[in-house]
């Protein structure tokens, strides 16, 4: 029998490499250069869209949903799904509320309980699905419906303000703190809001975890094949359940935040923060043509929403024409780069 | 441009307003703006709409956004207290001029309007112990939470204080979508529990309009009456089908509130002050009024219910009265 | 080697049940180190059960195994790895994330390993990775989704994952179902290097030259038993009858000559730049296809089933220009393939046996649209029963089957409606001989008026079946030889000589 | 070189399958058991819960929910997902609405025109998947946010009703017919009301379709092996797209009834529509140890979400507490299924 030399691999496929492809730019940048275009377009309409201060309103109004978002792309990445975030993000509102409003306990405690709510749910949710063995979306979605009860059982379905009246006949004597709504309101510099920073930050520390420790490999491993990667030596059970555990965290700072914003226990805030951030990791897949959640890809897909929302706010367009062109715009983003990416492979 | 004649910023140039809306979805909101729209195209104000569709959060933002833009004036329509008064005093104190409509922002210098949700409960309440007496069983539709329907809960509990005999005997209410088809299937279950129910409060509409669908379809549309707040053509058509179980309501004309938002806030512009209460009073509508006057739609109802049509409020010389 | 008689893995008693199969029961195994042992039994035998007890997948129901006289129970595969256990899987689907790149996966065990480092730079992640490929001499392309990857690499890149380690104990199985001879040679190469070097090697195969070449010791299992154990050389008839019950008979087979052409292919030409080339294939006659890695038979197979467009070329099918658009329209005209890769491309896991089977044919097994059970259990019954197919029942779920079994499934499949040609492309991956042979005699018996055409690396199982063998090369035919008087050494060489060889075909 | 031992066949695997066992029996039969339980239950507690009229009140309740569900069912089995029920529904509602009163052409108009919408959806949706190669779950979220701004165009984001003011100045002369009215409203033997045997129907055909014809198995067949399937010679990408179809078409029927019960063109976003139908499919997953979507599963999950909804209603149990049993049962139901099912395979 022959000797092989090196075994002879596919043959390299057309070095097409150093060639500009326009496909590949587009489905690489494609996003990118709509969400530029976008904000050219707004500017030239709407110079007020330009300036300093509405970047970084845009910024803001996406800072919760982005929060959100990147929690779930780190769920998404293991090849789960997590739909109890709106409903964790609430509970952190609500809780919140009732350590400094109705406990009167200040803003550390409030902190710490909504931390640590969230990692338990996150937790929860993890043990529901790794021992309980029950799948993702199922488990996620009773953690949901519990937890929209749940937040309500303490104030009987009430919003939490100042001077509430309390079950029990007395009224709240606490308040928010001013340390604690600063979290949603101060701005550095008088320009730049803290949320924005939160998210910034947490969007940086989030990429390194995801893309550059061994950590995130780990996980995108387990989205891949888990069977292989639990065979490869990772214990699995553990890693999924750490990224649920990551999902709560950074829903419950997103509710933490809502709570600064909205200064007040309020039930209806906080509805459609599910289904925004799934919306901006889903419109990520498509960011430098990654089709996989990541998460430079689920931060431009926030923008992307909010930058749309805002330039057509500033427009005069009617808030059902947003949704509308919300629709409109994802499909054909993605239309454009899923449909072109696709005729390279396969 | 300008408004000849017209006093302060009107009489120079186009004012530029925005109005902020925290709530957006129904029909209340959709006659509001229109109330708003005409009153601004009768002064020739340039109007932006920034709908923060029940997110108080970016409600805040948009307040923000509208300073960006660099209005003359907001209207802050509806919203939490909490989350706008520090943006709202900023903008004050940035030199914009603001009112606001069904949200209490804790300053002076911001007019309030209001369609006085306490006054509305009251007035349906009284027509319901008109028609049935000071003793029968209710039922009570309510979802906490909600701000003008804890406004009129407040209502509701000083009633049933001051009249013992009146016995709530089921609560129920949900605000999922849509509101009314689940508000009927929890009605269907609650008359089943409490065949002896002869009265429901439901003060919002939707509420309303689940509840009846509930009691059409238990047959029982002769022994319930039905109470209500708020009024819409759809709710008319049902106030007039024949047996309808829908009493009476209270309302304010939402888009007459509308055209009073702006006026307050054209005085405001105009450097003249409004008053820091402006309430538009509600207007209680029964079956048999309708009935009389043929009443099939708002439109109707605005021409032959003259109180409902125009609010002598916030009014000046100056301000030209829309077309309606 | 002083260590050649000590014993690596001691296994007492071992017992594992999957609901009412008994997958192990109650073996006692020994291991030493310095020897290559192989496990051998039929499909199903419990050979992967057994290893996948010792590398912490699975616990065992009873029993005990010691690692260098010290009693372990792994509960996960990473105790086992720090144990010093590698273990290449048998399913080459459990040994590679295809979402990720050839780099990550060679340096897979690194990134899971919980005490590695917390940070990993792209660039020493393919430092590592093309440490790691060079030990099995590879080249590949790094950067490049491992998707885009043949079967064939994907099991190297698994393979050379192991062999990375210093294992203790290092578990190969199945290693070589879809490698040729001259990757296999490389790897048996490092295998006899590790075995001087004093490690422990567990090694399973179907393929009796892998055995005959490496194998120390083998122990036969039959039905989760310990059956018999050989020391080298090996009787291999004997083992083959304690495998499975019966000896085969191989002998001079007799080629049957073709009948009319069914299929003809003329001046085809695979990819841009190949040679082209004419194939005729014969009604009655089995035709193997056989080359190295990357040769693209499984190119050939796909543009005859619709998957692939030739670049230029005729394909007449009984006289008439043949150009499937898709699959459905190949099967329609009577052109069948069961694809390589069975566990991507033929199997649907959640369903039985029976719907397994029948899912290209379903409209024969209907009226009105809705299928008649009845009819579609007769026929799944008689295929299995035809193919010796070992399940409780045609109601089992497909995964419970051995991955022998469940190519006889797929293979029945293709068998449930006559054709004009049958295609398999690499039909013995993983299969044991006696199930070879069984398959073998069925395409045999049902070869009348069909051309066959099977894909087949292993030149082997190639003689086993053939009546004509034809080489393919870099995209084209280069051979055709009758199996009568076969010259293997000149198979061999038409497989891989440069490119300027001579074309014969 | 030693001989085989002994030469024992395979000992034939104990008959295990004549005894009972207990933990088979809760896989398949525990959630019905529940079901079963919490009908007593209510009724023990309200003697009004089970009357007849109480029950067909409860199918009901349930009838749009479960349509649904059916037709989400169908993309679940194909290992889809469709995001745009809830608002194709919602879109059906108001067309429905838009059709008879504002354009005042009847009632087979109506019915046609929804059920166009409803196909027309599915089919976009499918169009988007199989050609544009968009991730399911991303192709139908745009959707979704399309259909929830497209429906409010027409109407400028006003409900429809009988004799409203039209943009155009006049008023709308039509009105709701009595025919399409009694869709939603009659009662046959003035008991049984027509949604729920529209509901039971569809779920027969649709049983019988997935379960029976060959077509559900080649759409199962899909959700398991995509490319097995299609190279086992089915048209695949006809099939995924027919499953959004009838997706659609379910929703768009779904959406009818809606208009028909309520009587209005009503806008809404659907979105509690989409969840509950969602939950109900999912826990369908758990019925008779399916583990997968079935038809089956999906009705008896939409009949447990309504009749946990109607008795605890009859119990005055709050709407906050309702959503908190809700999650709570799901979770504990699913759990004891998933939990108990996995140990035995893996
Ligand atoms: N996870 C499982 N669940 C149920 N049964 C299983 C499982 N794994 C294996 N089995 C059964 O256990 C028996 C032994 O299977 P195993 O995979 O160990 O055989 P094998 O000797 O490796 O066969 P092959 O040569 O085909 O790989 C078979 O009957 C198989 O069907
Ligand atoms: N899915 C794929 N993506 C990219 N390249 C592939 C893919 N499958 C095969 N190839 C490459 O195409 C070439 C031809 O493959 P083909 O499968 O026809 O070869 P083969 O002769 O059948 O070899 P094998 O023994 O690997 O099946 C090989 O170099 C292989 O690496
Ligand atoms: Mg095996
Ligand atoms: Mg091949």
């Amino acid at each position: 029998m022959q000797t092989p030399s090196s075994v002879q691999t596919s043959p390299a496929p057309e070095p097409r490499r150093v060639s500009f492809s326009l496909k590949d730019f587009v489905i690489k940048f494609g996003l990118l250069v709509i969400l530029a275009v976008m904000i050219v377009v707004f500017w030239r309409l709407e110079p007020a869209f330009g300036s300093a201060r509405n970047m970084f309103s845009i910024l803001q109004a996406v800072s919760v949903t982005a929060l959100l978002a990147l929690g779930v792309t780190v769920t998404l990445a293991i090849g789960g799904f997590d739909l109890s975030i709106g409903s964790t993000a609430a509970m952190s509102l609500m809780a919140s509320s009732y350590v400094m409003v109705i406990l009167d306990l200040g803003t550390l405690p409030a902190i710490a309980v909504c931390l640590f709510l969230g990692l338990a749910i996150g937790f929860a949710n993890g043990m529901l699905i790794v021992k309980g063995r029950i799948p993702d979306l199922l488990a996620t979605l009773g953690m949901m419906f519990l937890l929209l009860g749940l937040q309500l059982i303490p104030t009987g379905g009430r919003s939490i303000a100042k001077g509430m009246t309390l079950p029990s006949g007395g009224s709240a004597q606490g308040s928010f703190t001013e340390t604690f709504l600063a979290l949603g309101r101060y701005r550095v510099f008088d320009l730049i809001p803290l949320p924005v920073i939160v998210m910034i930050v947490a969007a940086i520390l989030l990429w390194v975890f995801m893309e550059r420790s061994r950590y995130g490999r780990v996980l995108y491993a387990i989205g891949g094949n888990e069977k292989a990667t639990r065979l490869a030596g990772a214990p699995v059970e553990r890693y999924k359940i750490a990224a649920y555990m990551i999902s709560g965290g950074f829903a419950s700072v997103g509710g933490m935040l809502l709570a600064a914003r909205v200064g007040r226990g309020d039930v209806s805030s906080g509805s459609s923060l599910l289904l925004d951030s799934v919306a901006a990791a889903l419109i990520g897949f498509a960011v430098l043509g990654a089709k996989k959640p990541n998460v430079f890809g689920t931060a431009i897909g926030a923008l992307f929403v909010g930058t749309l929302l805002n330039g057509l706010t500033m427009l005069n367009a009617p808030y059902y024409a947003q949704d509308f062109v919300k629709g409109l715009v994802l499909v054909l983003a993605l239309l454009f780069t899923f449909g072109f990416a696709s005729s390279n492979h396969r | 441009a300008g408004i000849a004649g017209a006093p302060g910023i009107f009489g120079k140039r186009q004012v530029k307003i925005a109005l902020v809306r925290y709530l957006s979805t129904g029909d209340f909101f959709q006659f509001y703006l229109a109330g708003v729209t005409r009153q601004a195209a009768a002064l020739g104000i340039d109007l932006h709409v920034l709908d923060s569709r029940q997110d108080a959060a970016l409600q805040a933002e948009m307040l923000a956004q509208a300073m960006n833009m660099g209005v003359d004036g907001i209207i802050l329509q509806h919203g939490l207290t909490e989350t706008l008064k520090d943006p709202a005093a900023r903008a004050v104190a940035e030199g914009f001029k603001v009112v606001a409509f069904d949200v209490n922002c804790e300053n002076p210098k911001i007019p309030q309007i209001e369609q006085n949700d306490r006054e509305l409960a009251r007035l349906s309440l009284e027509q319901a112990i008109r028609d049935n007496g000071e003793a029968f069983k209710a039922g009570y539709v309510y979802v906490p939470g909600i701000a003008p329907l804890d406004r009129r809960d407040e209502t509701w509990q000083a009633v049933k204080k001051k009249y013992p005999k009146i016995v709530e005997v089921a609560r129920w209410g949900t605000m999922n979508n849509p509101i009314a088809n689940s508000v009927a299937d929890q009605t269907a279950a609650v008359l089943r529990a409490n065949p002896d129910i002869k009265m429901i409060f439901a003060p919002f509409d939707e509420f309303a309009k689940g509840v009846k669908t509930a009691v059409d379809e238990a047959g029982l549309s002769k022994q319930i009456k039905i109470y209500s707040a708020d009024i819409s053509t759809p709710d008319i058509s049902a106030m007039i089908e024949k047996d309808s179980a829908w009493s009476a309501t209270t309302a304010t004309n939402s888009a007459v509130v509308g055209e009073v938002c702006v006026r307050s806030l054209a005085l405001l512009l105009a450097g003249i002050d409004p008053g820091r209460e402006v309430v538009v009073p509600p207007t209680l509508i029964t079956q048999a009024m309708l009935a009389e006057k043929g009443i099939k739609n708002m439109e109707e109802l605005a021409a032959k219910i003259p109180q409902f049509s125009r609010a002598e409020v916030a009014m000046a010389p100056w301000i030209p009265e829309p077309k309606r | 080697m002083n260590s050649d008689t000590v014993d690596a893995v001691r296994v007492r008693g071992l017992t594992k049940r999957f609901g009412s199969t008994q997958a192990v029961d109650s073996v006692d195994l020994d291991v030493r180190r310095g020897e290559v042992l192989a496990l051998m039994g039929a499909n199903g035998a419990g050979k992967s059960t057994l290893i996948k007890i010792l590398c912490g997948v699975h616990p065992a129901d009873s029993g005990t195994i010691e690692i260098d006289g010290r009693p372990v129970a792994f509960r996960s595969p990473l105790e086992a790895r720090a144990a010093g256990i590698h273990t290449v899987h048998q399913l080459i689907n459990d040994g590679v994330v295809q979402q990720l790149s050839v780099a990550e996966n060679l340096v897979l065990d690194e990134i899971c390993r919980p005490d590695g480092p917390r940070m990993l730079s792209r660039d020493r992640i393919h430092a590592q990775a093309r440490d790691i490929q060079a030990i099995l001499g590879l080249d590949l392309p790094l950067g490049r989704a491992m998707s885009e990857l043949g079967q064939a690499e994907r099991q190297l890149v698994a393979i050379a994952r192991a062999l990375s380690h210093e294992p203790k104990l290092l578990i190969l199985d199945e290693p070589t179902s879809s490698l040729s001879e001259s990757e296999a040679s490389r790897l048996f190469e490092i295998i006899e290097d590790l075995r001087s070097r004093g490690v422990a090697i567990v090694y399973i195969s179907h393929r009796m030259s892998d055995i005959r070449r490496l194998a120390d010791r083998a122990v036969v299992m039959r039905d989760g038993r310990w059956r018999a154990e050989f020391a080298a050389p090996f009787d291999f008839d004997a083992i083959i009858h304690a495998m499975i019950g019966h000896s085969v008979t191989d002998g001079g087979r007799v080629a049957v000559p073709g009948g009319p052409v069914a299929m003809a292919l003329r001046d085809v030409v695979l990819r841009p730049g190949a040679e082209p080339f004419d194939l005729d294939l014969c009604e009655g006659e089995v035709v193997v296809l056989t080359g190295l890695i990357g040769s693209g038979k499984s190119e050939l197979a796909e543009c005859l089933f619709g998957t692939r467009k030739p670049v230029s070329g005729r394909v007449l099918l009984d006289d008439a220009p043949y150009a499937p658009r898709d699959p459905g329209d190949a099967i329609a005209r009577g052109v069948h393939m069961a694809p390589e890769d069975r566990g991507n491309s033929s199997l649907v896991v959640d369903f039985s046996v029976r719907h397994n089977m029948t899912l290209p044919f379903l409209s024969v097994f209907s009226r009105l649209t809705l299928v008649d059970p009845e009819r579609e259990r007769v026929a799944a019954e008689k295929q299995s029963g035809d193919l010796g197919i070992k399940c409780a029942s045609t109601d089992a779920p497909i995964v419970s089957l051995s991955g022998g079994n469940q190519q006889k499934v797929v293979l029945g499949r293709w068998l449930l409606q006559p054709c004009r040609l049958l295609m398999l492309d690499e039909p013995f991956q993983g299969v044991d001989i006696g199930a070879r042979q069984d398959i073998g005699r069925r395409l045999r018996e049902t070869a009348d008026g069909r051309a066959t055409l099977v894909i087949c690396t292993d030149l082997e199982e190639a003689t086993e079946i053939a009546d004509r063998i034809v080489v393919m090369r870099d995209f084209s035919i280069v051979g055709s030889h009758s199996i009568e008087g076969i010259s293997l050494d000149r198979l061999v060489h038409q497989m891989t000589s440069v490119k300027s060889a001579t074309t014969l075909a």
